[in-house]
């Protein structure tokens, strides 16, 4: 046991926290530049493991394991997130032959 | 016998009696029948009259001048204690004698004028309504008790006003009436907050008791008078709220006799009488009341001279008469006020029950170019009506030329120009009254009804009223005839305003001034007779009359101004107020407060494009910016 | 140790820039599952293996796969997405890289991250995991059975094909009727 | 104890009329709830010993220190026993009105009656504060569904307006709880809170507004002749009989213990545009058509007089306004009572469709006149010890205001005999067939007329019941001495 919590802290925790905002951004620069719905829900997904991956890294650095039942969690709702997102896209498909995000403006009020 | 302190105690029941005889008569309106309810009132107001008799003849102001019963506390606040109690003293016994004595005469006279009347018991309640407020307000210890009776006369006022209420010309003189007392009852309203702030309570005995604190010619305590006097410019019709009083006219006559003539118009003199304190106080109100009463006096004298209906004459010479007890009190004179006050009661409730008999007579009819010759068919009318115009024409020695001639006295002794004016006025007044008197009752029958002498219940508060006024100068016979001026003696107790008069003039020049009035009236009579007494034709109509002789018949059209002036100028402000102000200013400022919402809502919507990647691109700055405001914090 | 870290943490980024570069959205795909499974290999860095099996399962096996059915039932491989402007692409790029640095100017600012003493191995086992799942977060855990319930139902409703009205208006309902 | 009962009786026959809904007994149970709530008050007015009384004190929302504190000193008791007799006469109005669905009017009636008593007796600024919205819904529900011409957009108009007033409110209530130490909110420690000058100036609009708009006065009033005159007669008696009465006591509860600074500061302001609007009110209601609307505006011009009366800041000001509330509240209802028994008789409540009803109505004629009477203050009636009380404290501060205000008397007159005049008197003008004032008229004026009179020849039990409180309330704010 002693051997592997060495070497988890081979690494500092600063560096888990760098790699998860790096992904976190390049994320959102993805779901901000991209108009293809499905690549933005994917970027989402992106986003989300990011934060699962943070959650992750200071579950073990402080020896608590509801960090990661809360990634269990998250992982729970992106399920559900991605189902019901995937059937909007498909209703959108059919109905305006698109994904693009901006045909979803008719929405506005 | 009992004492006057143990009687003192039982004088609420003077009050009582006649507003029993209301409730009773309200209640019972139906079942009493015409006679019944006119009786029942009658009786009590004759048992308030034997309550205060009593009172009267067990008073022994020189012992005991002053007795207040206190009935309960009725405004009780923080330093404020306003209890219901009356006060029996001079004053107010002098009073009460009047409005029960000269009210007990009008009741019986009304049963038989209102006997046809279907709505005889309500006007019974009424009268007796107006018995009761009027006892209030002469009866009451302080001012506040003396306010109620003040608006309940005035209220009984509007009601008999608007007697016949199926006149729209009736119910305007009536809320006239009714608004314009209200317009002096701002006054008095003001005036007691006042008193109440300077003296820290409104009973007459603590304030009259203490007013000598302050100095001559205080400004608040002229202000107080000044106010109290705009309140009794309202109920006594004076300049400029005297012209309600000639509309008062259209109520039933006896209406006009106990109200508008004998009691309910002199409550401003009793109010100004009672504080005489006060007024001693302030000599520019003095003045004011001075000048504002013999211009009343001389201003209602002359349109006295062209009005062509019996009341109205006697309205008008109802104004005039007040404005001489205002100047009398004006003058400091205010035994010399109070005394007119009683004989003026005396002999106008006969002049007003003359006409109400003359009237009767004919059927309703009141144009005195319709009548003529009645002194032959109306004897007793006649004969009590000229006891009435001699008495109040003031020939000696009816009532009317001792009070009459103790005002001018006081005026000479003022000022000769003050004495000049009210004699002058004096002569109209004789003028009008003997036209008056020429017109109805001699020369030829001009109507076309016929005439019939009233009824026993008529005539005998007629003679009566015609004894009172012959004899009422001995109430206060002055002292070149003989007489101690007992009235004034009397008053003195009670008003330390009279007890502080003095007029000093030679009996000498006592003589003169009644020898010149005297012979100035009887020469004034003369003229009238020859002009009036064997007149056949009737008077045009204004229209055709040169200027002046116009503007004064048509009442120096004041009331034609007062309509310019405010009546419609006030309408015009409702409706502009409520078109204007109300639906273009008022409601779209409230509904400004929704529409800035709407326009702002506009506005935003703007920012709602739809474009999702929008929204991303805003929420991203939104937590930048939030996560900077959390780190740098402002 | 570290050389895997770094290894991982390269192949994450590098496979996440091509998610958002890529011209076609299964090219995507791909590289997110690339990603994924680098992530996958942090967690067993972490010595996090239940969770590790989970992701791998849950996001690789199910979601992806999802992805790549919708992808592939759309037919969404071949329609050119409409590129946005340089302008709104270079916004985005800058908006991202400011976000990274408010977040790292955060973490050297004011956040607190510095590891507990009491370091314990056994946390990320699938014993002590699931020990804190069922005791005390089973009302949540059963709770979120309500919500793939509700969310099954939903894409359900969302999905299927609309009643006659709206059959005509459809242009794409002839294509689902093939695919079903 | 007492108090909870007098709070639930009304709450609960509301729920049982809402849920059971009959429609023959509905009347008949409302008032019986009603008059055992006048039985409960006057039980409480009995015992009342001068003392102030904290009779329900419960935990409510331990985290943030707030407590369900119930409890009345004399003040808050007088408007107890106002709501309390009130309603009695407001249900049984409805005897001669068919509206539909008879059980949910006097469902909202009767919770309306709860809520504004919770409003009288609460002694926590959030208490205080759900009870005063909460009174308003019932209102509204009324307003929305029974009222007349255009009643959607005058009550969606009057409900957001209020509402408006309510939000100040809260803000003021909630920035003083965080102003104070413990953040229990009771009234005696907001009482105690000593903010300063400049936050006084400000708060003082942010706590006063909501019952300016309530009462309402001057610039704030637009919403009142509209919503009066449309409203059903039940909502404009509860509307002008007993909510305008909430925002004197707000005001008297509220603005002068917080920020007594500020209202010194805004005082003469208030004053004046009360005084006003009194005056405004009563031009305006000189030329109305609409018998309903002139009534409304008489409301407007008395409740100016109201409030100026209670920013005198005297015993003699704040006594009168009191006393003057339960006056207002009593002829506000035989007033609206009255026009609604023309309404009935003529079918409308345009003046120009009356005239000359004397001869056919004599007996209604009669309460009309008396009930008149009562309007224009005449002395032995009620309204005029509070008017002249309130003459008084308007003289002690100044007497121009004293001026502007006793003006109104003339005012009053003008209008209120004109009104009569055009309705009554006069010849028979439109030869209507209507009956005079039955049994059930009597019942419901009578009483109140009694009330009236007794209380202008007897104002001692309710001065006296106020008198206390006011002159306690009075001598703690520094700011007068």
């Amino acid at each position: 046991m002693n051997e592997i919590t060495t070497a988890i802290r081979t690494v500092p925790l600063e560096h888990y926290v760098f790699l998860s905002f790096v992904l976190f951004s390049i994320g959102l620069a993805g779901a901000l530049f991209r108009r293809n719905t499905i690549i933005i829900l994917m970027c989402l997904e992106l986003m989300f493991n990011s934060v699962n991956l943070l959650l992750a890294a200071f579950s073990a650095f402080h020896s608590d394991p509801s960090g990661q039942v809360f990634v269990f969690f998250i992982m729970l709702v992106a399920a559900a997130e991605v189902t019901v997102g995937l059937a909007i896209l498909v209703m959108m498909k059919r109905n305006v032959d698109s994904v693009d995000v901006n045909q979803l403006n008719r929405l506005r009020w | 016998m009992v004492s006057f302190e143990q009687l003192a105690h039982l004088s609420w029941l003077v009050p009582a009696f006649p507003l029993a005889g209301a409730l009773v008569n309200a209640a019972l309106r139906r079942k009493l029948g015409a006679n019944g309810s006119g009786a029942l009132a009658t009786l009590l107001v004759a048992a308030s009259f034997v309550v205060s008799a009593l009172l009267f003849w067990s008073h022994r102001p020189e012992e005991h001048p002053v007795e207040v019963v206190t009935l309960f506390d009725w405004i009780h606040v923080g330093g404020m204690s306003i209890p219901f109690a009356f006060q029996i003293d001079a004053l107010s016994l002098t009073m009460m004698l009047i409005v029960t004595g000269v009210g007990m005469l009008i009741h019986l006279y009304s049963i038989g004028y209102m006997h046809d009347d279907p709505r005889v018991a309500s006007f019974f309640a009424m009268l007796n309504l107006f018995t009761f407020a009027m006892l209030l307000l002469v009866m009451g210890a302080n001012y506040l008790i003396t306010f109620i009776g003040w608006e309940g006369v005035g209220l009984c006022s509007y009601l008999l006003i608007g007697f016949w209420y199926t006149n729209p010309a009736y119910n305007y003189a009536a809320r006239k009436a009714f608004v314009m007392n209200r317009i002096g009852d701002v006054g008095v309203v003001l005036a007691l907050a006042l008193l109440f702030h300077l003296f820290g309570t409104l009973d007459y005995t603590a304030v009259l008791g203490r007013a000598g604190g302050f100095g001559v010619g205080n400004p608040l305590i002229v202000g107080a008078t000044l106010l109290l006097f705009v309140g009794a410019m309202g109920k006594s019709a004076q300049i400029p709220l005297f012209t309600w009083l000639p509309d008062a006219m259209a109520g039933p006559t006896p209406v006009s006799a106990l109200i508008h003539a004998a009691t309910m118009v002199t409550a401003g003199i009793f109010l100004v009488v009672r504080s005489s304190v006060l007024f001693e106080l302030a000599p520019f109100t003095k003045d004011v009341i001075l000048a504002i009463g013999t211009a009343t006096a001389l201003l209602a004298a002359s349109i006295g001279l062209f009005q062509n209906d019996i009341k109205k004459v006697l309205a008008y010479s109802t104004v005039s008469q007040l404005g001489y007890m205002f100047a009398a009190l004006g003058l400091g004179a205010y035994s010399a006020g109070m005394f007119h006050v009683t004989t003026h009661a005396f002999f106008k409730a006969l002049l007003f029950l003359g006409a109400g008999s003359v009237i009767h007579a004919l059927g309703g009819e009141q144009d005195i170019r319709k009548m003529g010759g009645l002194k032959g068919v109306t004897k007793i009318t006649y004969i009590t009506f000229l006891i009435g115009t001699l008495a109040i024409a003031g020939i000696f020695p009816f009532s009317g030329f001792f009070s009459k001639d103790g005002i001018l006295a006081n005026a000479y002794a003022h000022s000769p120009v003050v004495y000049a004016l009210l004699l002058f006025g004096a002569l109209l007044t004789a003028f009008y009254m003997f036209r008056l008197l020429f017109l109805v009752f001699h020369g030829r029958y001009r109507g076309d009804r016929r005439p019939h002498e009233s009824p026993a219940v008529i005539t005998i508060p007629l003679i009566v009223l015609a004894v009172l006024s012959l004899g009422g100068g001995l109430l206060n016979l002055p002292h070149v005839f003989g007489g101690h001026e007992p009235m004034k003696h009397y008053l003195a107790t009670a008003a330390d305003g009279v007890a502080g008069e003095h007029l000093h003039l030679e009996a000498a020049t006592e003589w003169i001034l009644m020898g010149l009035s005297t012979v100035l009236v009887l020469l004034t009579a003369w003229y009238a007779y020859g002009r009036f007494a064997k007149r056949t034709t009737l008077d045009g109509e204004p229209a055709d009359m040169p200027f002046l002789k116009r503007l004064i018949a048509e009442k120096w059209r004041i009331d034609e101004l007062y309509a310019t002036l405010f009546e419609k100028p006030y309408g015009w402000l409702s409706t502009t107020l409520f078109t204007f102000g109300e639906n273009k200013v008022m409601t779209p400022l409230m509904n400004g407060v929704g529409n800035v919402t709407l326009r702002a809502g506009k506005v935003v919507r703007r920012l709602q494009t739809g474009n999702a990647s929008f929204y991303l691109f805003a929420m991203v700055a939104g937590i930048i910016v939030f996560l900077l405001l959390t780190l740098y914090g402002v | 140790m570290q050389f895997l870290f770094y290894l991982f943490a390269a192949i994450s980024v590098i496979s996440a820039v091509f998610v958002v570069s890529a011209k076609s959205p299964i090219n995507s795909v791909i590289a997110l599952i690339v990603c994924f499974l680098s992530i996958a290999g942090h967690y067993i860095l972490l010595n996090a293996q239940f969770l590790a099996m989970v992701h791998i399962i849950v996001y690789t096996g199910a979601i992806m796969v999802l992805f790549l059915f919708v992808i592939m039932l759309l037919n969404l491989n071949k329609s050119a997405e409409p590129v946005k402007t340089l302008a709104t692409r270079i916004a985005a790029v800058i908006a991202g890289g400011v976000f990274l640095l408010t977040l790292l100017a955060a973490v050297r600012h004011g956040l607190d991250i510095t590891p507990a003493r009491d370091f314990d191995g056994g946390v990320g086992l699938v014993r002590s995991v699931g020990l804190s799942l069922f005791n005390e977060f089973l009302l949540p855990f059963e709770v979120s059975s309500i919500l793939f319930l509700s969310a099954m139902v939903g894409a359900l409703m969302l999905a299927k094909k609309e009643p006659a009205a709206s059959a005509g208006t459809s242009p794409a309902a002839p294509a689902e009727k093939r695919v079903a | 104890m007492e108090l909870l009962v007098l709070l639930l009786i009304p709450f609960l026959s509301a729920t049982l009329l809402a849920v059971v809904r009959p429609t023959l007994a509905a009347r008949g149970i409302a008032l019986v709830s009603s008059l055992a709530t006048l039985a409960v008050a006057l039980w409480l007015w009995y015992r009342y010993r001068g003392e102030p009384v904290m009779a329900v004190d419960l935990d409510w929302v331990p985290a943030w220190g707030l407590r369900f504190v119930l409890g009345y000193d004399g003040t808050g008791l007088l408007m107890v026993i106002l709501t309390a007799v009130l309603f009695p006469f407001i249900i049984a109005a409805g005897f001669k009105q068919n509206l539909k669905h008879p059980s949910l009017v006097n469902a909202l009636l009767l919770y309306a009656q709860s809520f504004m008593l919770g409003v009288f007796t609460a002694q926590n600024a959030f208490l205080f504060y759900i009870f005063y919205e909460l009174s308003l819904l019932p209102v509204f529900f009324l307003l929305l569904y029974w009222g007349g011409e255009r009643r959607r957009a005058i009550t969606v108009r009057f409900f957001i307006y209020t509402l408006l007033g309510g939000l100040a409110l809260l803000f003021g209530i909630a920035y003083c709880v965080v102003q104070e130490p413990t953040h229990s909110a009771d009234f005696s420690a907001l009482a105690a809170l000593h903010l300063p000058l400049d936050t006084q100036i400000w708060l003082f609009w942010a706590l006063f507004l909501a019952f300016a708009i309530k009462l309402p006065i001057f610039p704030f009033h637009s919403w009142q002749p509209d919503t009066y005159t449309m409203a059903p007669l039940q909502g404009t008696m509860v509307l002008g009989g007993v909510m305008l009465k909430m925002g004197l006591y707000g005001t008297l509860k509220f603005v002068f213990p917080i920020v007594p600074e500020g209202t010194a500061h805004w005082r003469e302001w208030v004053i004046w545009l009360s005084l006003i609007g009194a005056i405004y009110a009563a031009v305006i209601a000189f030329r109305q058509r609409d018998l309903k609307r002139l009534v409304a505006y008489s409301s407007l011009s008395h409740v100016g007089l109201l409030t100026a009366g209670l920013f005198a800041w005297n015993a003699y000001g704040v006594s009168g306004s009191l006393y003057q509330a339960f006056a207002h509240a009593v002829l506000v209802v035989s007033l609206f009572y009255i026009v609604g028994a023309m309404k009935d008789r003529v079918g409308s409540s345009e003046i120009a469709a009356m005239g000359g009803l004397k001869l056919r109505t004599p007996r209604l004629a009669a309460l009309f006149l008396l009930v008149v009477l009562n309007a224009v203050a005449l002395p032995l009636t009620q309204s005029f010890v509070g008017e002249w009380l309130m003459f008084n404290g308007l003289w002690q501060l100044n007497g121009w205001m004293a001026f502007a205000a006793v003006t109104t008397i003339v005012l009053g007159a003008i209008y209120m005999f004109y009104a009569y005049q055009r309705v009554m008197l006069g010849p028979d003008k439109w030869q209507l067939e209507v009956h005079d004032a039955d049994g059930g008229d009597h019942l419901f004026l009578v009483p109140l007329i009694a009330v009236t009179l007794v209380l202008g020849l007897y104002p001692a039990p309710i001065l006296d019941l106020v008198n206390g409180p006011v002159q306690q309330m009075l001598s703690t704010f520094t700011v007068l001495r």
